[in-house]
């Protein structure tokens, strides 16, 4: 592609960008109220001096140092900055607690830290003892560091600057030495993953790593100069390195920093990305303040989007995805557009999407169909650290809820037992300082083990249902993924927790929480009295509800030939809300199958023993801390198993 | 000798004509106490007075029930006024009141001009208008019966606020909004009371101002006089309405007497405002207002 | 970071002020100086002439009697306030006293008023001068708000805003005078912990920064003894003390007067 | 609703305090002057053009110079027409007696006449606020409307005491047509009502605000209270002073000085009350407002056949005109400009109502 250097090493790819656009703005940041521009001439200027300036305070090559902050403009180019001089960025998440940062800043042997604030500077003077390797702390903002003059090795990043400055003036090919000197092959980064259990572990990332996937996605998207991106993830994650380092360098966009955390969604409406990430969560809070906005709408109004929301229900998708639709359908969705989801789209700062993903979870599908539906080019990919972010991604016309698209290009993507393995160029070069952990990543044939369970369905695209621990059978050998059944559950309005049993059993059961909010409102509004949760939960009518909830999961289910076998035949909406404090969710609300499966023994027993109710007692923690016992009569109800649907036709 | 009875002359004929403007100023006066607001609409509400009793008794009413009737729509815009417009404009500043007060002299000029018509009522009470020789100086007899009205009126008020519940409260109400409350009245009472007052004055002023002039449209810009009357006088104080009406009365007749052939005539239409604006640079309270003390 | 407190002449120095309204003696004999840099505190009950002290050298009263000082030089006997704003001496008011129909930027930049120039028809065809004015001098406004982390709220009508930000927009208002005495009448009052810590820091910050003298009157003794370098007591009028914090908390005269009392606030 | 804000960001301060600095504003705004000087001198009929737009911009420029006094100094005039009284004489009697002084220069000289004569009138702000101002612009509208009535050098002598314009020439271009002087008029308003958001929105506005705001912190902060009020009543009387002009020239031809009677100086304040305090473009909004609402209770008088005679229509429209006042003050007090500023708001946030 015409305009995208060839360079192999970013700060290669810096200099490139500098040459042939340099005038072009490269980052952004909102402060002093406007959005502060740098052009590729400029950011280059200051990678060079930095970098220099960095060496300076004892920072070599092969040397690691850490980077922690919101995302800053700064912040950014201290990772080419190092990268140039071959020392190698750790960036930390900024939120972590400093016990966290200090064992990834002790684990990578970090001499330097380049850090934004006070904040930041105090985590890392609590954990000094710890870290004896670390020489320099770097800040960039110097509000409230005045008063730290007697810390050692704190300098604030402009000083730095400054002698890097002052270094270039005597020896202008300094800098220049430094990046010959590199090699593609060298690390570019090591980006501490959070992994579910343990320590975090390191994921060793070579420049070729970083930049070839990500320059097989720039075109795969046709990302150009022109494109903007708002920068709001955190930076240690791979995916904003991905995006605003490494496909900023490639394709030449400008990377936009927000104010601050809280001012995302304002500066999200200002800046208007053209290219955007967002996990599922912030599509999900998108979708329900808007509804909740739009709930104080004059009654016309709300009239109007109704209408117009329906209309996008119906022909939306097609529309975006370039199928036929009937022309009086598409004027009306053509109205609509000019009516609702163009201004819509606007005040929600995404007027200007081109492409926007979204992974890490599985996202609801009518969160999904939603933001597609009012013409948002929202696709789903599915990647890991250790693959340098791409393993599948779906293609314009290929979006699906349930699905997280067909192989990247260049990478192979096989299951194994069930598992999604893959192998490519970003594929990394191990854990730092963990050789067990990497050699039971990495196969001897060279694959990766995402420990993700999943399959291709007939069209080829990669479904993931499970982690593959999880994943079990029933006794007649049909896969069994709780997960994925769980979640298919929880996209219902009305369920807000689901547990699914089945493995080495011979059938599927499950037990329900229902939203206490959604089914309230659904009871009140057809005059069903209730005195509470336990009372709500064994309404008939409630069961009803649910029941028509779990048919459609099973009707979902029957299309899918691996999990058809695995529909739900028994359920029952359980006395009570489970509660992390307990120990039936964890803090971030995931279930915990196992402990749950033993506090209600007596009711999952009851279910595959055929039963219709079951009599429990069950001690609960109350609000003000007591604990006390639930006693209740619990329904048991049978559901159909629904046939596939091109076989009842 | 002559130029001296000359001066008297023109001095005592200034003073009772300037009982008039005082009449004028005592609405503003007792309503500016009550609630602050300087009632720009006084001078209407003066006309409006005059055209309603003319009206009505021209539709063959005997001037005693014209002057009830009168009186009677006095209350009830009185009540209009309060609760349509300043009951909703609480907390805004004077400023914006005082423009209101424009807005409702407007209103009220459209509406009596709109009901009663336009054309020039003769209004006969059956005041003599004779001069009456004192000595050797000529007084109208008219000014010195509008000079007792307006005495006459002082001293009803005088009793009005003395005597009874409503008129401690309307005073009270001045000095202090607490106080007034405490007597038990409730401030909207107090604030259509002294509208009410206000409109009674007008009605006075409208009739001795009507058979004078005859009861037209040009009495609401006469009526603006007051104005300055009030500037001069003091915003709060009764006692400086008529001062203050007095000094315009002399001090306008005589600059127009003496200096008026120097400079074509017609000094009287500014010469109280220049008064005002100058007794406003030098003591911006008025000669018996209360000075004003801005606390930071 | 070491303050020096000093070096110099005082910022302002009052000597025998005398104040009185009709017959109302509001300071009787006062004199009160404060040194370049330093954090002199006002306390006393109500009424003890605490306002009407920073009303004098502000310029809003002028004294029946005595002599103020700026910087070791008298002042004229009258002074206006703008007068004595454009000797570098800044002030935030009892009873916030924000412009209300403004933005909390306009606000701040209307601190910044007399610092700029005034040139009717240059700002009316928006000579060069006059646009390069208006934007060198929103950049230091901003640089104020986000000083004072109020960037969100900076396009609000101050009078929409909660009470605490009122305070704070007032504090931005006073700084971006870029004042070297600042006057703070009552900045914590009314205000949470966390509001009242944000503007300790705040004050501290700019009188460690920027070296701004400080004197304040304020309630919350915590504060007071926390951020000043020295208490002047103020009790009818009458200045009955002035030392650093430990000593006022120790002076029997204060105590009476004072501390000893419930004092409600 | 027709607002795309996304992706419109300022990366300047200069770009952040344009005057319009939303693109689809500045689009409208393009649309509107176009409409104004190309569609409407080329549809509009001579009795729109002479008795209806050119007033309206007239008083457009009155109304920005009064709102500029009282709508953002917070200081009240009721004597706005004696002050364009004052640059219509000054324009008049420049040009009598030095004909060859070209009429766009004495227009400027009517606003720097009025600009004196408004200091002058203003000098009495320096102690007194509020309504008591009030008093000391009713002299001023007294003493004026007096003056050239009964002072004959400033009628030129002229035994009906009417002033008669001279004709208007420009290079030898002659403004009689309707359109030509509604065009004249037009350039005149705009340029001056850019100016006049220029300075609202410099460290001159920002000063006459803090005033109407709060006069004791202003002068506490460094503004000079009796620079910035005299400023305000110059500025103010400037923009009174042409608009007096235009008045006398473009639109009247012949005037006297009842013309700029108390009435006319209580129209102009409602036009700014209505239209809404602080704000040039509610300037425009109540002039039009004021100017059309005569017509449309003409012609609504008109379904009535002849039941209502011309002079109760006069009635009524004083009735219509006091009620308004009152209810704006009531409901709205800034007025036309809050108004569409509100439903501008609405449009911006559209679908969401808030």
């Amino acid at each position: 592609m015409a305009g995208i250097p060839a360079a192999n090493t970013f700060p290669r790819l810096l200099r490139a960008n500098a040459e042939h656009v340099g005038s072009l703005p490269a980052y952004r940041e909102k402060e002093f109220g406007i959005w502060q521009t740098w052009t590729w001439s400029e950011v280059s200027e200051e990678v060079r001096f930095l970098a220099l300036g960095l060496r300076s305070l004892g920072l070599e090559r092969g040397d690691r140092f850490a980077i922690i902050g919101d995302n800053r403009p700064s912040l950014y180019w201290s990772f080419t900055a190092g990268q140039a001089i071959g020392a190698i960025p750790v960036p930390c998440y900024q939120d972590s607690v400093a016990d966290e940062i200090a064992y990834v800043c002790e684990h990578a042997g970090v001499r330097v830290a380049v850090v934004e604030d006070q904040e930041q500077v105090d985590k890392l003077i609590e954990v000094r003892d710890r870290l004896p390797e670390l020489q320099a702390i770097v800040y960039t903002d110097p509000r409230g560091l005045e008063r730290y003059d007697e810390v050692e090795g704190l300098v604030g990043v402009e000083a730095v600057v400054e002698i890097g400055r002052g270094l270039h003036g005597r020896d202008p090919e300094d800098y220049e030495r430094e990046v010959a000197r590199g090699r593609p092959t060298d690390i570019a980064a090591i980006l501490y993953t959070s992994g579910t259990t343990g320590r975090p572990k390191g994921v060793l990332l070579t420049h070729t790593n970083l930049i070839e996937p990500a320059r097989r996605a720039v075109k795969f998207d046709n990302l150009t100069q022109r494109d903007e991106v708002l920068a709001y993830l955190p930076m240690a994650w791979v995916g904003d390195f991905v995006f605003s380092i490494a496909q900023c360098h490639i394709a030449g966009f400008c990377v936009n920093c927000p104010e601050s955390p809280e001012t995302v969604l304002t500066d999200l409406r200002e800046i208007g990305p053209t290219y955007f990430f967002a996990p599922p969560r912030i599509f999900e809070n998108m979708l329900t303040s808007l509804m909740v906005r739009m709930e104080n709408a004059a009654l016309l109004k709300r009239r109007l989007f109704a209408f117009f929301l329906d209309v996008a229900r119906r022909v939306g998708c097609d529309i975006l995805d370039g199928k036929r639709v009937h022309p009086l359908q598409r004027l009306l969705y053509a109205v609509g557009n000019l009516l609702i989801y163009a201004p819509l789209r606007d005040v929600l700062g995404l007027g200007r999407i081109r492409v926007a993903y979204t992974a890490g979870e599985a996202i609801g599908p009518d969160v999904f169909r939603f933001f597609r539906s009012l013409g948002i080019n929202l696709k789903q990919l599915y990647g890991q650290t250790e693959a340098s972010v791409y393993v599948t991604i779906q293609a314009d016309a290929e979006a699906r809820a349930d699905t997280v698209g067909s192989r990247f290009p260049g990478v192979e993507v096989r299951i194994q037992d069930q598992e999604v393995q893959f192998r490519g160029d970003g594929v990394f070069q191990g854990y730092y300082r963990d050789e067990a952990a990497t050699a039971k990543t990495m196969t001897e044939d060279g694959f990766v083990r995402t420990g993700d369970a999943g399959y291709f369905d007939e069209a080829g695209h990669l479904r993931i249902v499970d982690r593959a621990k999880d994943v079990g059978a029933l006794t007649d050998g049909t896969l069994f993924a709780p997960k994925f059944i769980e979640n298919k559950l929880k996209f219902h309005a009305w369920i807000r927790e689901a547990v699914a049993f089945g493995h080495e059993r011979d059938m599927v059961c499950c037990m329900i929480n229902i939203d206490l909010e959604a089914v309230g409102d659904w009871a009140e509004r057809r005059g069903i009295a209730y005195s509470g949760y336990t009372d709500l939960a064994r309404q008939e009518e409630v069961y009803e509800l649910v029941r028509g909830a779990i048919g459609d999961v099973n009707a979902d289910l029957a299309e899918d030939p691996a999990l058809r076998g695995s529909q739900i035949r028994r359920f029952l909406i359980l006395h009570k809300e489970l509660d992390a404090d307990d120990g039936e969710l964890t803090r971030t609300r995931k279930v915990r199958r196992t402990v749950i499966g033993q506090n209600y023994g007596e009711l999952v027993e009851a279910l595959y023993a055929g039963r219709d109710s079951c009599r429990v007692a069950a001690e609960v923690t109350f609000e003000d801390g007591r604990r006390g016992t639930v006693e209740a009569d619990v329904r048991i109800w049978d559901v159909d198993a629904a046939a596939p649907m091109a076989a009842a036709a | 000798m002559d130029e001296l009875y000359f001066f008297l002359e023109v001095l005592i004929g200034g003073l009772l004509s300037g009982t008039m403007y005082s009449l004028v100023a005592l609405g503003f006066v007792l309503i500016y106490k009550a609630s602050g607001i300087f009632n720009f609409a006084q001078g209407t509400m003066v006309l409006f007075a005059a055209l309603t009793f003319v009206g009505v008794l021209e539709l063959g009413a005997p001037a005693l029930l014209a002057a009830v009737i009168t009186l009677a729509v006095m209350v009830v815009l009185a009540f209009a006024v309060e609760r349509l417009v300043f009951r909703h404009m609480v907390n805004q500043p004077q400023v914006i009141l005082f423009m209101a007060t424009i807005g409702l002299a407007y209103f009220l000029e459209g509406l009596g001009q709109t009901v009663w018509g336009t054309e020039v009522h003769v209004l006969d009470l059956g005041i003599p208008d004779r001069g009456l020789w004192l000595g050797p100086i000529l007084v109208s007899q008219f000014d010195l019966v509008a000079a007792a009205v307006v005495a006459g009126l002082v001293g009803a008020l005088g009793v009005f606020f003395r005597t009874t519940t409503m008129g401690r409260a309307l005073r009270g109400v001045a000095d202090d909004h607490q106080a007034a409350l405490s007597i038990g009245i409730p401030l909207h009472h107090v604030w259509v009371a002294v509208w009410s007052v206000a409109g009674f004055v007008a009605l006075v002023a409208g009739l001795v101002w009507g058979s004078k002039l005859g009861v037209q449209f040009s009495i609401s810009l006469v009526a603006l006089k007051a104005i300055p009357v009030m500037i001069i006088g003091g915003f709060t104080s009764i006692p400086g309405a008529i001062v203050g009406g007095l000094i315009v009365g002399a001090s306008e007749k005589l600059a127009e007497v003496y200096l008026g052939p120097f400079v074509g005539g017609g000094l009287e239409n500014w010469f109280p405002y220049m008064l005002a604006m100058l007794v406003l640079m030098v003591r911006p309270e008025g000669i018996f207002g209360e000075k004003i003390i801005e606390r930071v | 970071m070491k303050r020096e407190i000093g070096g110099g002449p005082p910022v302002a120095e009052l000597e025998n002020i005398h104040l009185s309204f009709g017959g109302l003696q509001a300071l009787q004999d006062v004199s009160v100086a404060v040194k370049p840099r330093e954090r002199l505190a006002i306390i006393g009950p109500n009424g003890a002439g605490k306002s009407s002290l920073f009303n004098i050298i502000s310029g809003i009263y002028t004294p029946s009697s005595g002599t103020i000082r700026h910087k070791g030089g008298a002042r004229p006997a009258r002074m206006k306030p703008y007068e004595v704003a454009r000797l570098g001496i800044a002030r935030t008011f009892q009873n916030i006293a924000l412009f209300s129909g403004m933005t909390a930027l306009d606000n701040i930049m209307t601190g910044r008023n007399s610092l700029m120039r005034r040139g009717v028809l240059g700002e009316a065809l928006q000579l060069p001068w006059a646009r390069r004015q208006e934007i060198e001098h929103r950049r230091r406004a901003e640089e104020i708000i986000d000083f004072l982390e109020i960037p969100s709220v900076r396009r609000t009508p101050v009078g929409e805003l909660p009470y605490g930000m009122q305070k704070r927009v007032e504090l931005g208002r006073a700084l971006a005078a870029e004042p070297e005495l600042l006057l703070l009448d009552e900045p914590m009052a009314g205000m949470n912990l966390e509001e009242k810590e944000d503007m300790c820091r705040f004050v501290l910050d700019v009188n460690e920064i920027h070296g701004t003298t400080l004197i304040l009157v304020e309630h919350d003794m915590g504060v007071v003894m926390d951020i000043s370098d020295r208490v002047a007591v103020f009790d009818y009028g009458r200045k009955i003390a002035d030392a650093p914090p430990d000593d006022v908390r120790r002076d029997q005269a204060v105590i009476d007067a004072y501390l000893g009392t419930a004092h409600e606030h | 609703m027709f607002y795309r804000e996304t992706g419109q960001y300022k990366t300047t301060y200069a770009a952040d305090r344009a005057i319009f600095p939303i693109r689809q504003d500045r689009v409208a705004f393009a649309v509107l002057l176009l409409v104004a000087f190309v569609a409407i001198p080329l549809l509009a009929n001579e009795y729109w053009l002479r008795s209806v737009l050119t007033p309206v911009l007239v008083f457009s420029l009155a109304a920005i110079g009064l709102n500029i006094l009282t709508g953002y100094t917070g200081q009240l005039s009721l004597g706005t027409a004696a002050f364009m009284a004052v640059g219509a004489f000054a324009a008049y009697n420049l040009e009598v007696r030095v004909p060859e002084v070209p009429f766009l220069v004495s227009f400027v000289v009517a606003g720097l006449a009025a600009a004196g004569v408004g200091i002058l009138f203003g000098l009495p702000s320096l102690r007194i606020k509020g309504f008591y101002l009030a008093v000391a612009t009713l002299a001023a509208q007294f003493f004026i409307e007096w003056l050239f009535t009964h002072v004959g050098w400033f009628t030129n002598y002229s035994t009906s005491g009417v002033i008669t314009a001279p004709p208007m020439t420009l290079l030898g271009f002659s403004f009689e047509s309707a359109e030509s002087r509604y065009l004249l008029t037009l350039c005149i308003v705009v340029v001056m009502a850019v100016m006049a958001k220029n300075m609202v929105r410099s460290e001159l506005g920002r000063a006459w605000m803090a005033v109407r705001d709060m006069d004791i912190a202003a002068e506490a902060i460094g503004i000079n209270l009796m620079k910035t009020k005299l400023t305000a009543f110059a500025v103010s009387s400037f923009y009174c002073g042409v608009a007096g002009a235009l008045w006398a020239y473009v639109y009247l031809g012949t005037v006297e000085p009842q013309a700029f009677d108390v009435l006319r100086s209580f129209e102009i304040l409602f036009m700014v009350i209505i239209g809404g305090l602080g704000s040039i473009l509610g300037s425009f909004l109540g002039a039009a407002f004021i100017v059309l609402l005569p017509i449309f209770i003409a012609n609504a008088s008109g379904i009535f056949g002849d039941a209502l005679s011309a002079e109760t229509i006069a009635h009524l429209e004083f009735v219509i005109f006091g009620g308004l006042i009152i209810v704006f003050l009531v409901v709205e007090p800034r007025g036309l400009a809050r108004l569409w500023q509100i439903v501008k708001e609405k449009l911006r946030l559209w679908p969401f109502p808030y």
